[in-house]
């Protein structure tokens, strides 16, 4: 183990900056990080944290600012710089190239598959075949790939950006398990996530990014939520009671969507719902319980085989999404920038879905441009990278995706874990909105891959297990002990 | 050279001249222009519509050749690039832009330019077209007799073959106006000699490439006594040595390679016979196109060049007067017009116009 | 913050000058392209002698059929394809009408005309459909349409020939003997269908939703288009214009032409002029009408390069670098701008 | 919940038949193309008097271009490229060396083809570079380049002509006149460089990263690829193989030929070789040899359709028709793998 002296940082960053075109990623972050230390990097979407991660690993370079590691001034020119400096990363985007095998990517980075091995053992993933091809491999386990891939290097600084977020559960307690062990081992870790609990459970320090900067450097311990969250948002932070309903009971809206044991290859197995004009309905299962492929269908994306779809009364089987979006069933997926057109601009991701409104031939558009305006007003969506959507942040493309159906017009909205990825303070901006559209007499149906999330915005709660509704819970009473346990199947007594 | 360009001259003058229309007001047009203009100051226009090919890259030097030569050319405007019908009348237009005093054209089609033509001479533009003739009734035509080209070179080797048995028939570019005009006399020399059948017809598009491959196959899968070719001729021959298989006679046109082979395997049993297509018609045009222009001399509408023939039987001389040992195979033998080209050959290998 | 908050409420309160601005920027191609086939013309009436009415109809009336072309290939391109077959489809349609029309009178040769229209679209249609059905890459497809129709050309026409009516000849060309000063009947013939093309791409449904499928397909289809339906329209579309391309063919030379060659040279000219039109292959962004600019100008290049004598083997080489150049000066100036924002 | 512990675990038991059909599977289309060219053989032979050895050697010397070029475009659209030049600069390649080897010996006209090679490996480079620094499209490019180049072609030598020596002829085709029975020697020169090929591309860092480039650009940049230096590396190796096409081209004809057209149809066959050969457009995807086993395959339809007396004019419509059928049975292969997984 190093002996170093305590007051020696191991990374030191001075207002390192990054500008794209006219949009300041990153202003000016100064970051300490000590030997031994597991050290949160917090911030909402658009902080920059993923930019300085970048700069740290040599893919992207600063404009401006130094980083010191052990005192000692580093150039990071290229990704090997950043390596031969002692720091690794796990990249929030995927960085194994999926045509190519496991072994073919790791020949290709120069990793010796050999480790790579045994981290994977170590954590005690079942080592994949290393001869598989990696886009056959799923996410998670590429996830987890990637890690080992970076503990190959053995980095003095394990950089980890937003890895959990696609990690079910017992994945996030074995990414926890690695961290610790490292810490132990005199090395560092420096952890992105938007998740404040995993901070509060594993983290010993956090430095928190707010528009491009650092704004606090703090000790995370319970009870801390609320000032890490002022930090990360400033002054007049959101509480977590937007979504909320103001009165009590079920609503009593029109049944508008209704499926009746829906079944779908090997992922849904008689499926049933009803979903209620005003009423928001929470959908919460583990990882592959098949409510993305429920989704999917009820949106009209992919057929289903048996069961029964209705729409305010009348059987639909539709045959692409067109059918539902007629009938006023609209879906915001998981992957939103699979929705937009990511290259084209803001202005035409609202307008896009207007097109369905109009004549086929021979009619022109019209009305596009208030119906545009309004939308962008209604959820103060940010204009600055407007010119690409790719190029706004997460969660304000997480907007556009909501806010193209908000120009339309739509009666049912099916939204697909809209919040993943995305910070607080646009979290409730998006919970706001939903029981405002849900008050107006919208019905809506809401899959949150966070169990803490649906309690607080829905009217009920269904809970989906191997492709069935197995139980419908009261927000009230439904807790995160109770959750998980019905998500895991085991409170089959209740109807 | 001096047999070929005496028989030549003797084809041309047994021409009739009743082709001039004496009639035609256009007629006096090109005269009181070049009366206006000083000497040596005529712009020429080209127009061709095949790069990339040997004999039409020589008929432009000739045209280069002949201007520069005659010292009465101030330039030479080249249009040339690979197009069609339409293309080559965008063309032409555009020469008619340039303020040109003749344009010649290696028509790409026979009818289809005729409106432009008639623009041209509107504008007091001579037209010439060589190699094929036009329809335009305004156009001189300049051409080798494409028919009489397939009829010499059948009846040769129709008669080599003791009048029976089977010929291969490598032809030219599948409805180019030449290959049409050969396979009328080709077919006509036929008709006479009744025992003879064509076992293989192939179109060569004129790329000595595709004709060595088609020549390979059909050496080596038919039985055939003799080739006639529409020009791709030495290929042919080199596939006979390749697949080291007995020659038969073969004819071709006077292109130097397979003059070389003529003269140079005539002892191992080849016997072939060139049917002569000069590219110096360009220089012919030219030159007409200057008499014209300077009102020197009055020419017919139609100018037709009977093509020779030359076997290595009883024309070896004259086989060994074209061979020209310097120059590629592909090069075209017949490189000037006695009585019309007044260039030298060092001016048509430099190939620069004034 | 308050600069940040300026920009957001700046967009709902668009000033003409902001508009014209942004108008000028969104369209800043199509304009250029313009700009420079102006700046060609002009240059070429300098290099001759002396530039008339004569020389406007001659651009104007020969550059129909590549302008048709590109419409065509454009329209494919702005839908996410590419249709390699284009150039034969028009061959197939020149050597088609030109063998039906000949000897003919104005009004049928007319009615062979639409037919043949209706006919290029339909067959396209189908290549539409199978690459919509099949989900066959369009490049594939399309590739073995090329050989598809440039046999069929060769079939129904061997060799070059056949003919049309005067009265057609004057409908595209402004004169019945395809030559002549008139240019208002050719421009007319330039501009008309491109306005009607630009008009229903950029206003209807159907023409949105081919912009739509070209920009993304997954999210075209999440939304509700039906991609199918509009792959096949862009095909068919594109069709319908090979086809009136080939007609122009016909009516420019009075004859036919069924060789390859020509279909390869009209491809690649076509991919030419909707490259320099701005339409970015892979789809969903660029405006037809940069397209025809572009055509005319690759046009125009044959007379300026000969008119200023430049040695013809030399033309290719400065054909393609300047396809180059424009993209590079076009690509700077977008990095530019990207940069000053 | 066992069962998708399973699924995750599941993966490392892999028993030497898994591995097999795994094997199978993703070299499937590889696999099959090769069967294809076997079945296209056999087939040939029995429509032919005599097959033998001579058609072996013929097969296999005059597919030598086709063969270079279908690995020289394989390797730039794996990279996610595509060369619409390579054509072109195969003709320059011709062109060039046939007149510079014309009456040299066969030490220089060795020597000559070793610089012609690295020459044309080397201009491509350029091409490469320019794609990668100004991030113009490579379609963009590199039709512009198929004008430069084919235009160069024809300033190197006009018309068709030129040599070489009976020794280089011998090198690449098994005999000094180009023609004979000896086929160890044109194999020899189609496996070994597609072996060196597939070997680089799949198992040293360099070839990896054009796979990478071409997979995901953004992966692969995270991975540490320079993506500038992978497009030029894929330029250059494709730019070398056109070389080689241009020499062996040489070889074959003891001439060289600068026509356009030559350069187009050698695009086309490089395009649908690669097609063919199961190399996604788009890049990441396919194998090189693939494309080997595709472009003997469209070489020998020449032969076999003769064989089979069709009319000319109809070959076109049968090689394109060709290409569709192969890509459907492909894609409708494809897709029961797919739904049955
Ligand atoms: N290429 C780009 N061009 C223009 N603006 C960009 C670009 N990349 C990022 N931005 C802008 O920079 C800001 C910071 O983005 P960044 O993605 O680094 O934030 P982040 O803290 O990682 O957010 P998130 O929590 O969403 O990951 C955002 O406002 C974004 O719009
Ligand atoms: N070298 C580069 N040049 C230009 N743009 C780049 C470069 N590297 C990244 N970008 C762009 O920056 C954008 C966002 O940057 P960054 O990686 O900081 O965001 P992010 O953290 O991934 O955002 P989010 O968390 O919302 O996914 C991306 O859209 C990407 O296109
Ligand atoms: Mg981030
Ligand atoms: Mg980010």
């Amino acid at each position: 183990m190093r002996e170093a002296a305590p007051q020696a940082d191991l990374l030191r960053t001075h207002e390192v900056a990054k500008r794209y075109g006219s949009v300041v990623a990153l202003r000016s972050a100064s970051l300490a990080v000590a030997p031994g230390e597991i050290h949160a990097l917090l911030g909402a979407n658009g902080a920059g944290k993923s930019t300085l991660v970048k700069i740290l690993s040599g893919v992207v370079g600063g404009d401006a600012g130094t980083v010191n590691v052990h005192g000692a001034p580093v150039e990071l020119r290229r990704p090997l710089d950043a390596l031969e400096a002692g720091l690794g990363t796990v990249f929030q985007d995927p960085a194994l190239v999926p045509d190519l095998t496991v072994e073919q990517n790791l020949r290709l980075t120069g990793v010796s598959p050999e480790r790579v091995r045994g981290w994977l053992a170590h954590m005690e993933v079942d080592v994949p075949d290393l001869d598989t091809l990696v886009k056959r491999i799923p996410l998670p386990i590429l996830r987890l790939l990637d890690l080992a891939r970076a503990l190959a290097h053995e980095p003095e600084l394990l950089m980890l950006d937003e890895i959990t977020a696609a990690l079910p559960g017992d994945y996030v307690d074995t990414v926890f398990g690695v961290m610790r062990e490292w810490r132990a081992q005199g090395h560092s870790v420096l952890f992105i996530t938007h998740r404040l609990g995993e901070v509060l459970e594993v983290c010993d320090r956090a430095t928190v990014l707010r528009d491009g900067a650092d704004v606090a450097t703090v000790t995370p311990s319970e009870g801390d939520e609320r000032t890490l969250v002022e930090a990360m948002l400033g002054e007049g932070a959101p509480t977590r009671t937007a979504g909320h309903r103001e009165r009590d009971g079920a609503p009593e809206g029109p049944v508008v969507l209704e499926a009746r044991g829906l079944t779908a290859r090997t992922a849904l197995k008689g499926c049933s719902l009803e979903l209620r004009a005003g009423e928001i309905l929470g959908v919460v299962g583990l990882e592959g319980q098949g409510q993305e492929r429920l989704f999917d269908v009820l949106s009209g994306d992919r057929p289903f085989e048996g069961g029964e779809l209705r729409v305010e009364g009348r059987p639909v089987k539709p045959r692409s999404p067109y059918d539902m979006i007629r009938r006023g069933v609209v879906l915001v997926p998981a992957d939103r920038l699979h929705a937009l057109l990511p290259q084209r601009s803001l202005r035409e991701n609202l307008a896009s879905a207007l097109y369905n409104t109009v004549g086929s031939w021979l009619t022109p558009v019209r009305g596009e441009r208030p119906a545009v305006e309004g939308t962008i007003e209604r959820l103060e969506i940010d204009t600055r990278a407007q010119r690409q959507v790719r190029r706004l942040s997460g969660g304000n493309q997480q907007k556009v995706a909501v806010g193209r159906w908000l120009a339309a017009g739509f009666r049912t909205l099916l939204c697909f874990d809209p919040t993943r990825g995305i910070d607080i303070g646009t979290k409730e901006q998006i919970y706001r909105l939903l029981r405002e559209l849900a008050d107006d007499g919208a019905a809506i149906l809401y899959y949150a891959s966070e169990f803490t999330e649906a309690p607080v915005i829905c009217d009920r709660i269904i809970v989906v297990y191997d492709g069935a509704v197995v139980t419908e819970l009261d927000p009230a009473e439904a807790d995160e002990a109770t959750l998980l346990n019905a998500a895991h199947g085991l409170e089959e007594n209740v109807t | 050279a001096e047999d070929e360009e005496d028989a030549v001259d003797d084809e041309v003058e047994d021409e009739p001249v009743d082709d001039v229309d004496e009639d035609d007001p256009d007629e006096e047009e090109p005269d009181e222009e070049a009366a206006e203009e000083a000497e040596g100051d005529f712009v020429i226009g080209v127009s061709n519509t095949l790069v990339g090919n040997q004999w039409r890259e020589q008929m432009v030097c000739s045209i280069q050749a002949e201007s520069l030569a005659s010292g009465m050319v101030s330039d030479v405007v080249l249009a040339n690039r690979d197009t069609d019908a339409s293309g080559q009348i965008a063309d032409i237009e555009g020469l008619i832009g340039q303020g040109v005093d003749a344009i010649i054209v290696n028509p790409h089609d026979r009818t289809a330019l005729d409106d432009v033509i008639a623009a041209a001479d509107e504008q007091g533009i001579i037209v010439i077209s060589v190699d094929q003739a036009v329809t335009a009734e305004q156009a001189y035509n300049v051409t080798n007799d494409q028919v009489a080209y397939g009829e010499l070179g059948g009846r040769w080797l129709f008669e080599q073959i003791d009048g029976e048995g089977n010929v291969a028939y490598m032809r030219g570019g599948d409805g180019a106006p030449a290959d049409q005009d050969r396979d009328e006399g080709f077919r006509a020399a036929l008709e006479e000699f009744p025992d003879v059948e064509i076992v293989s017809e192939v179109f060569t598009g004129w790329d000595p490439s595709t004709g060595a491959s088609q020549a390979l196959d059909i050496i080596t899968t038919e039985d055939v006594d003799g080739i006639w070719t529409s020009g791709i001729d030495y290929p042919v021959v080199e596939q006979f040595e390749a697949a080291d298989e007995d020659f038969v006679p073969v004819v071709g046109a006077d292109n130097n390679g397979f003059i070389e082979q003529l003269i140079e395997l005539a002892d191992d049993g080849l016997t072939g016979a060139v049917v002569t297509n000069p590219p110096p018609v360009g220089g012919v045009a030219t030159a007409i196109a200057i008499d014209l222009l300077a009102g020197r001399e009055d020419h017919p509408q139609d100018t037709v060049l009977t093509p020779e023939v030359y076997d290595n039987i009883d024309d070896m001389a004259a086989l060994e007067d074209l061979y020209l040992p310097d120059l590629p195979q592909g090069f075209v033998a017949t490189m000037e017009f006695e009585g019309y080209t007044t260039y030298t050959q060092e001016q048509v290998l430099e190939c620069e116009g004034p | 913050m308050t600069t940040a908050t300026d920009e957001r409420a700046g967009s709902s309160a668009t000033t003409p000058g902001v508009r014209l601005q942004r108008w000028l920027r969104r369209h800043g191609w199509t304009i250029g392209v313009w700009l420079l086939l102006l700046a060609f013309i002009l240059w070429y009436a300098t290099l001759i002698p002396a530039f008339g009415e004569f020389q406007i109809a001659s651009i104007a009336r020969n550059s129909l059929p590549t302008v048709y072309l590109a419409l065509a290939q454009s329209v494919v391109v702005i839908a996410g394809g590419i249709d390699l077959g284009i150039g034969a489809l028009m061959v197939l349609a020149n050597s088609a009408s030109a063998r039906l029309m000949e000897d003919q009178g104005f009004a049928m040769t007319l009615a062979i005309a639409v037919g043949v229209v209706l006919g290029a679209a339909l067959l396209n249609a189908l290549v539409g459909l199978l690459i919509a059905v099949s989900e066959i890459p369009d490049v594939v497809v399309t590739l073995g349409m090329l050989f598809v129709y440039s046999g069929l050309a060769l079939l129904v026409l061997p060799s070059p020939g056949g003919g049309t009516s005067p009265g057609l000849r004057f409908l595209f060309t402004g004169s019945e003997t395809g030559v002549g000063t008139n240019y208002w009947m050719p421009i007319l013939m330039l501009a008309l269908p491109t306005a009607l093309l630009a008009w229903w791409m950029t206003r209807s449904r159907r023409g949105l939703s081919l912009y739509a499928i070209g920009s993304d397909l997954g999210a075209a289809y999440l939304s509700g288009v039906s991609i199918r339906r509009a792959k096949v329209v862009s095909y068919a579309v594109a069709g319908g214009f090979a086809g009136l391309a080939g007609i122009a063919l016909t009516t420019l030379a009075n004859s036919g032409d069924p060789r390859f060659i020509n279909a390869l040279n009209a491809l690649l000219a076509s991919l030419a002029a909707v490259v320099l039109g701005g339409i970015v292959l892979g789809g969903g962004v660029g405006s037809v009408v940069g397209a025809v600019a572009a055509g005319i100008i690759l046009f125009t290049l044959n007379p300026i390069l000969t008119a200023m004598g430049i040695d013809p083997n030399t033309t290719q080489v400065v054909r393609g670098v300047l396809i180059v150049l424009v993209m590079m000066v076009a690509g700077l100036l977008e990095w530019r701008r990207r940069r000053a924002e």
